[in-house]
């Protein structure tokens, strides 16, 4: 059985280069008809397996045959003038050596990247570490949130609270100086309004990811314990 | 496992990148090798470190080894956090955090309409911190960029999800 | 900060300890020692640590130093944390990082030429996974947004900085 093996290119010039280093020619003196005519064929292989054709190559397509049409045409030369018109395969083969540049540097760039993932350090340690910890915890304590505005409902006073976040932070910071745990729910029993609660709230959100504090919940819906880092 | 000082390096290798205090039983069915005998490689690593006059010690917790450092140490590791601090976000950050959180996407002069001042140093470094993106640009006169929250901004904050965050008609009404 | 040895055990401990690569400004800061005081003494480090055959070491990265493993040991390890470290970069993703690691700052138009396809999606992967950033506006009629590389690319491909990249016109001779 015969079995069409596509290989898949990164764009147009990727093809190209492709079919050059295949039939080993030289970038600057490239058979334009040859290869224009297999280029095509790869576009028609592509289209013939319904696969979607992107525009770009299209484009190069298209100056690929106005190349070949201006390689056909005798060349004039204007009079009194020897200055030769210049190779109309020079700009794709300056487009083709630039992009083959930096196709090899991605190269080198691959061969870095797989040494050093196999390269561990310690803050990869700590990266796992937090994502583990906060992660599970914090849908709780979102709930736990609902619970408390929900039961202030109608309780609490419509103010606007004069403590700002970062005196909220100080103010959890001193009570857990004091006491190894606190419970979630009795730092709000003495929050007067929606907005304190709020502001509380997110100064939690904000120790935990500073570090400086953690929550802990023995089990799922049971107490959320606040904790000093 | 038949090297005795190899078996050893292995060892601090694996203290030096667990994420948790190491058990003999993982050790030694890593390693394949008895416990008792990774327990031996474990003490003669901690008194190399301490012959040495090393700042890393090895210790027992909680049913396992774990790397650490010496509370000798502890005046330096305190300098070195401070100075870390300075990754806080300040308040006016945070609030305009949680104003694209809610509103995403927001361009920035909405952002300035809510917040009442000129967001522009806040919004590049919630940019820098990678706790918001450009996403596109909105169809009105000017074509301003729109911003969003990213994946970070949910890691950070160890949201599931955007769906996640309290409902801001439900944290503040009336 | 008198004694040499001492300076030596603080620096093995701030490497093991920081969250992320430590600069030479840090350190020296931290221990009031001259830069370059601290930089022979993190080499000596290094050397004592490589003529003890360790399975760690120190390098030189995204303009700090940080403590590693050795690649050599990445088998032991991948036991210990059972899900391997996949994170592969697509080649138009590696191809398009490339140019913009050489030619930053560049703009999208400037990519998408060289590449000869629009990259459009490959930008947006990078900055998903900071490994570039944004970094301001091209002075040129549409003022399109211009592309730099970041600290955790250089982190990501364990270069000490960008200089450290192999030169271009090297890679490339006929």
């Amino acid at each position: 059985m015969y079995q069409v093996r596509l290989p898949i290119f990164e764009g147009p010039f990727d093809l190209l280069l492709h079919l050059i280093k295949k039939e080993e020619l030289n970038i600057y003196d490239i058979p334009v008809a040859k290869i224009t005519r297999q280029y095509l064929e790869y576009l028609s292989l592509m289209e013939a397996l319904d696969l979607e054709i992107a525009s770009e190559f299209l484009v190069i397509a298209a100056m690929l045959l106005s190349i070949k049409s201006r390689m056909l045409l005798p060349k004039h030369q204007i009079e009194g003038e020897d200055e030769v018109e210049e190779d109309p395969r020079l700009e794709l083969a300056k487009k083709l050596i630039e992009y083959k540049k930096y196709k090899e540097a991605a190269d080198k760039l691959e061969q870095r990247f797989s040494f050093y993932q196999q390269i561990y350090t310690h803050s990869y340690k700590l990266e796992m570490q937090e994502t583990d910890l906060v992660e599970c915890d914090l849908f709780e304590l979102l709930k736990a949130l609902q619970k408390i505005l929900k039961k202030k409902d109608g309780k609490m006073e419509i103010l606007i609270s004069n403590i700002s976040l970062e005196e909220k932070m100080e103010y959890l910071q001193k009570l857990l100086a004091n006491e190894e745990k606190i419970l979630f729910l009795d730092l709000f029993k003495e929050t007067r309004n929606k907005m304190e609660v709020v502001i509380t709230f997110l100064a939690l959100l904000e120790l935990i990811r500073l570090k400086k504090i953690y929550v802990q919940q023995q089990k799922l819906f049971s107490e959320i314990w606040i904790f000093r880092q | 496992m038949k090297d005795h000082e190899k078996a050893k390096k292995i060892i601090e290798v694996l203290l030096f990148v667990a994420a948790e205090p190491l058990s003999l039983d993982k050790i030694s069915q890593i390693l394949e090798i008895k416990p008792a005998v990774a327990r031996n490689l474990i003490f003669e690593l901690k008194k190399e470190y301490w012959e040495a006059g090393k700042g890393l010690d090895i210790i027992e917790i909680a049913n396992g080894y774990e790397m650490c450092t010496r509370h000798e140490y502890s005046n330096w590791i305190e300098q070195l956090k401070k100075q870390r601090r300075e990754n806080k976000l300040s308040p006016s950050a945070m609030e305009t955090l949680a104003i694209i959180a809610y509103k995403q996407p927001i361009t920035r002069l909405e952002i300035d309409n809510i917040r009442g001042v000129n967001s522009i140093g806040v919004v590049q470094t919630l940019l820098d911190k990678k706790l918001i993106k450009l996403v596109g640009r909105k169809d009105v006169p000017g074509k301003p960029l729109l911003y969003s929250t990213t994946l970070e901004f949910l890691k950070t904050f160890g949201l599931p999800s955007l769906s996640a965050l309290p409902r801001i008609d439900e944290l503040i009404q009336k």
